[in-house]
């Protein structure tokens, strides 16, 4: 039997279709999610299917429509609400931080917020400062808010399923990178193995994505990608890296992260967010503070330079972990 | 004025009842904060807005809705939820901090939830208007004749979730009623120069949608005007706005010094109580005896000292509960 | 039409420039993109939304416009920066990612800065609002006779900053002229479902101030409005609201499938072209020959063709020039 | 020569009304600053002594002041506004993250954004989860902003007037509990000497508020107080904490850090903050990533313990860095 291959977006919207065949409350609110298929493809096929009154395209106003799912949500719907970009969250970060996330504890339990804000992340194509950011490192320094980055078709129908079905709100971040889009950069790691039959993954699992015991990669999104990129350069020079995938950021997945350390004795972080004060951070503090003992060398953090994302490509390509630096800074750790 | 003896009553009752809590609750916040005023004392810590003055609005709007109807508050909500129904121990127990509060003692005065009546408020200056745009499209998509209500101040007006809420009701056509309550002032800055328009009824046009100005002061006039905006709403007409004038007795929070209103102002609003003015027309009426108004005041001081026993005598969370129902 | 010769000539150079820039930057942008569109490939990577079709909006705004007035646009800025006069070496080399350019390569195609024509722009819908009043407001405190104007997509004008916006500036009496450019799409969602109102002009009511709807294509029609609009800013008689009906004759965004258009409607609004319906407005007056339309466009052309060589014979920043300019 | 005693929320004050008067182009915009003198004090008297065309109240619409603020920067003026509550950011966080922060780096360097935005951050009293938060961790994540916590009246008064002479965005938080406000908490150290003169205190420099040789604390803010408090109750057992005082998050000075840590070997971090992906964790990241030989025991983190903040008083204080946990924890390390 062949597996059927999808790209990840493809995966994403038929996760969707299937929770609202099963779920007549699941609904999707958004710019251009519905004729348009969504900016990235995750709605692609949805308004032919479920109609508009399912599938809404909004007027640009997010503090509205994604206040708006909140409100859904309290009345027991389970909206899908899509942020086209990471980046505009920034008009909508009250109805984020303030209530989606607090509404739950500052209830004290009585009142659910099952939503899922689905947001494209990331850059890598030029489209410079106000369209590349990855801000996952912000949101989950907000207690409340669950955080999902897939970096695989199977993964990302997976967790979106997952992330429909759970009782809390969840900001799914995908990278346009990963989605499988004809007019981005190709990218074979896009398109995988989807089964047709809904399925879920769990949260705060992180998966090994490739074993090792010189180093271990800890990555997410389009960096873990890159990083399993890196592995096999790696392989190829006889450094045999763990390449550890975290799928959430909240949940998060210390202990797989601090067994692998444990066995490599060596962390290199590949992050594609602000360096400082967000995930990288984080994953060192944790790993120098549980399991100081068995670092041979300090946590090594590859992530962008606390710059704002510049347009010219040398210095975009400049910014970002890139195939070589990861490969450099693994190198560079398993030696010492 | 064509409205009932038994409606009235329960305008007046409803009135009293949330001007007795607050009564209570502006000698009660007091308590182990003086002499020398520490917030972060007594037996309610933190700020603490009153309703008082404002009791005809949330009483004549509220009275068209069922338990099953949405209403969105504000920071100064004990009003809306008391007219909307609220189990007066609950919510008292909840100000108090109780683990038998509405929220188990994790809200506070300001962010009051009973599911069960389908009320939220919080802290947040017009963050509870979409939630309501959001509640009136579940209702929608759910094929009910309910309707949702999101209070606000005329401060709030000026910000933009109000705007695009509004313009999302509208293009949605759901049952939202607006209710903006024109106390002249944003803590201390007054509608004058915060807002661009004498009344904010001028911006139903930006959505195409009913508006009206009411005497806030007034139930009767609040009660007519809410009767036509919640009629419409649950016969899917769509979205409207309603702003009353009115005024808060007791400055913006507890501490206020009201150092920014103009000589004899508060006096001469006060002097429009909106419980006297219905027991005014209700005695011409003879619908209401000074007997009767008096042992409606002593009933309802009553109820408020029960429910601030049950308060005073509920226990508090554990701290350690503070680390749960972060996730369901 | 009581405008003369010289007006017209300047409008129809403007707009001819404008035109110019974006056809060739419509052919460029998928240079190195091809056979397979690779938004990242190419020798101008990112998002491309050109201005193709609205020319007479910045045109007949920014003709009564100085050089120390201000300027924000948005997300399709190179007609607003093209019209306020713009170096368009400069620009095209921002464009092309190159050390020579207006922001030395770090902006791009949606983030054009130039402190020379106080213009910015940039790529979060309806953001630049408030970044005008606040130019508004600097000129009003330094008692200056300048003006600001923001131009908005009628997408933006459903977004809370554009509320707070004009109400600011018309409590504050600001000189700022808000230019909404209703093209009738936000990407691909019609004005009909997102729009609360047919027209943008209704919501001048909701903050007192002038507003008028013009035929974007006709761009004397936009030059007198914006003439009236940019006066009264000056006089100091505060803010106004301008809607102009235009359309994008290219799609949102390069690459856009315009798979939610309806069948002819592209094709009945390029009959509208801006710059076809000026010269033939001037041609009927003898004031413009099809020699000298032709000899325009090729002096246009050559302008462009100028300033891309100029573009791409500069260099690109070096890899390490990403870690400045961060702080001051 | 006495010297002159101030509470932190007049120090803040007079250097507003110093600089105001130094330079024309310096006004203050935000919500009750005028006659009220701002909930927490810091515009008192200024709407007397300047007028409202400088001292101006405004609307509640933070993103179109804030915007404003940032456009009248561009025109070369130095707005300082007021977000009366950290918590109150979200409605305007795009204005900060994507414009103030960015401007300057997307102009190329060609448009400088000088304007301060005054923040009041913390709990303690009560205030539950929408109005107690700090929220510096989240927007130091943001390249572009420079971040001021005072803690003492001295500091307050030379870091904003640094913060108004500087040509970059600069977000000053300072700590309800620190104003010496007459409703709030008596705090003696919300008191304090204060020069007349106008003066300044340098960005990136932290302040070893006590030394020590036993362990370092590190902190900011009220904490850092409190820290204070605990030092001299552990030098009442003997142990010699050293107190340093983080004064601006970004820069952050690394260097003070780094010595202290060589010279006592551990480190205490006690942040007001939650405690993942924020502050805390890039704290002790940079230590273990630069100082890892040193460390004797793992740094150790007192933060908010990624909860939103509770309202009733035992859970508050129950989630709030004490003085006991202060002290407990900074034992527990030095007897490591
Ligand atoms: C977004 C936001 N900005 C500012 C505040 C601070 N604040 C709390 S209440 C208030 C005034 C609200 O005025 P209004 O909406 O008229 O309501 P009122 O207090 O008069 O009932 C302000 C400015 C806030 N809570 N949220
Ligand atoms: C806050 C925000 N939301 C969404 C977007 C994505 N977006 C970019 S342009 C656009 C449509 C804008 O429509 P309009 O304002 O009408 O301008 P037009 O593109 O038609 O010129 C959208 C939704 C954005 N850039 N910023
Ligand atoms: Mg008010
Ligand atoms: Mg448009």
């Amino acid at each position: 039997m062949t597996e059927r291959l999808l790209t990840q977006s493809k995966a994403i919207a038929e996760a969707i279709a299937q929770e609202m065949e099963r779920d007549q409350d699941v609904f999707v609110m958004g710019e251009d999610i519905g004729a348009y298929g969504g900016i990235f493809g995750a709605t692609e096929g949805l308004l032919q299917k479920f109609g508009p009154e399912r599938i809404m395209d909004t007027p640009i106003s997010e503090t509205g429509f994604v206040g708006a799912g909140i409100g859904a949500a309290m009345e027991g719907m389970r909206p899908i609400v899509e942020i086209m970009f990471a980046d505009f969250t920034g008009v909508v970060t009250d109805q984020l931080i303030n209530h989606m996330a607090k509404i739950h504890y500052m209830s004290g339990g009585t009142v659910k917020i099952p939503m899922v804000v689905m947001l494209a992340m990331g850059g890598g194509y030029g489209d410079a400062a106000q369209h590349s950011q990855c801000l996952y490192g912000m949101f989950a320094h907000i207690p409340g808010i669950k955080i999902v980055v897939p970096s695989s078709p199977y993964d990302a129908k997976g967790l979106m399923i997952q992330a429909i079905r759970d009782d809390n709100p969840v900001m799914y971040f995908f990278h346009k990178g990963t989605q499988g889009l004809g007019w981005m950069t190709p990218n074979p790691r896009a398109t995988g193995p989807v089964p047709e039959v809904p399925y879920t993954i769990p949260f705060g699992v992180a998966d090994i994505k490739r074993e090792g015991k010189d180093v271990t990669i800890v990555s997410l999104g389009l960096m873990l990608q890159r990083s399993l990129d890196a592995a096999e350069k790696l392989a190829a020079e006889g450094i045999e890296a763990e390449v550890i995938d975290l799928r959430t950021v909240v949940p998060l997945d210390k202990k797989t992260i601090i067994q692998s350390v444990q066995k490599t004795h060596r962390l290199l972080i590949v992050d594609e967010d602000y360096k400082s004060f967000g995930l990288s951070g984080e994953l060192s503090a944790i790993v120098a503070e549980e399991a100081l003992e068995y670092l041979d060398t300090p946590v090594k953090r590859l992530a962008v330079p606390d710059v704002p994302i510049p347009y010219s490509r040398p210095m975009e390509q400049f910014i970002q972990p890139s195939l070589e630096t990861i490969v450099a800074n693994a190198r560079g750790l398993a030696a010492a | 004025m064509a409205l009932s003896k038994e409606v009235l009553l329960d305008l007046y009752r409803t009135m009293s009842k949330i001007r007795a809590v607050e009564d209570r609750l502006g000698v009660v916040y007091y308590e182990g904060k003086l002499p020398a005023f520490d917030i972060a004392a007594g037996v309610i810590p933190g700020e603490m807005h009153l309703y008082t003055g404002q009791e005809a609005v949330a009483t004549g709007v509220c009275a068209h809705l069922r338990k099953d109807d949405w209403v969105s508050g504000t920071h100064r909500s004990h009003g809306h939820i008391i007219a909307k129904g609220v189990d007066l121990k609950k919510m008292m127990a909840e100000i108090f901090g109780r683990k038998t509060g509405l929220c188990h003692g994790y809200g506070g005065h300001m962010h009051l939830f009973d599911p069960d009546l389908h009320f939220g408020c919080g802290g947040i200056v017009a963050a509870g208007i979409p939630q309501a745009v959001g509640g009136a499209l579940a209702m929608k998509k759910h094929n009910e004749d309910r309707v949702a209500v999101a209070f606000l101040g005329e401060g709030a007006a000026n910000a933009g979730a109000f705007h695009e809420s509004m313009n999302l009701a509208a293009v949605w056509k759901l049952p939202l009623v607006a209710v903006i309550e024109d106390n002249l002032y944003a803590i201390s800055v007054p509608k004058t120069i915060s807002t661009s328009v004498e009344s904010n009824v001028k911006r139903g046009v930006a959505y195409g949608i009913p508006a009206v100005q009411v005497d806030g002061q007034d139930v009767i006039a609040v009660y007519e005007a809410a009767q036509e905006a919640v009629a419409r709403a649950r016969r899917g007409e769509g979205p409207s706005l309603i702003e009353a004038a009115c005024y808060r007795f007791r400055g913006h929070f507890e501490g206020d010094a009201e150092g920014y209103l103009s000589k004899g102002e508060k006096e001469s609003w006060k002097e429009k109580d909106p419980i006297v003015i219905l027991g005014e027309k209700m005695k011409a009426k003879g619908w209401l005896t000074d007997a009767e108004a008096e042992s409606i005041q002593v009933e309802m001081t009553g109820l408020v000292a029960e429910a601030e026993t049950f308060a005073r005598e509920s226990p508090f969370p554990a701290p350690e509960e503070a680390l749960e129902n972060v996730f369901a």
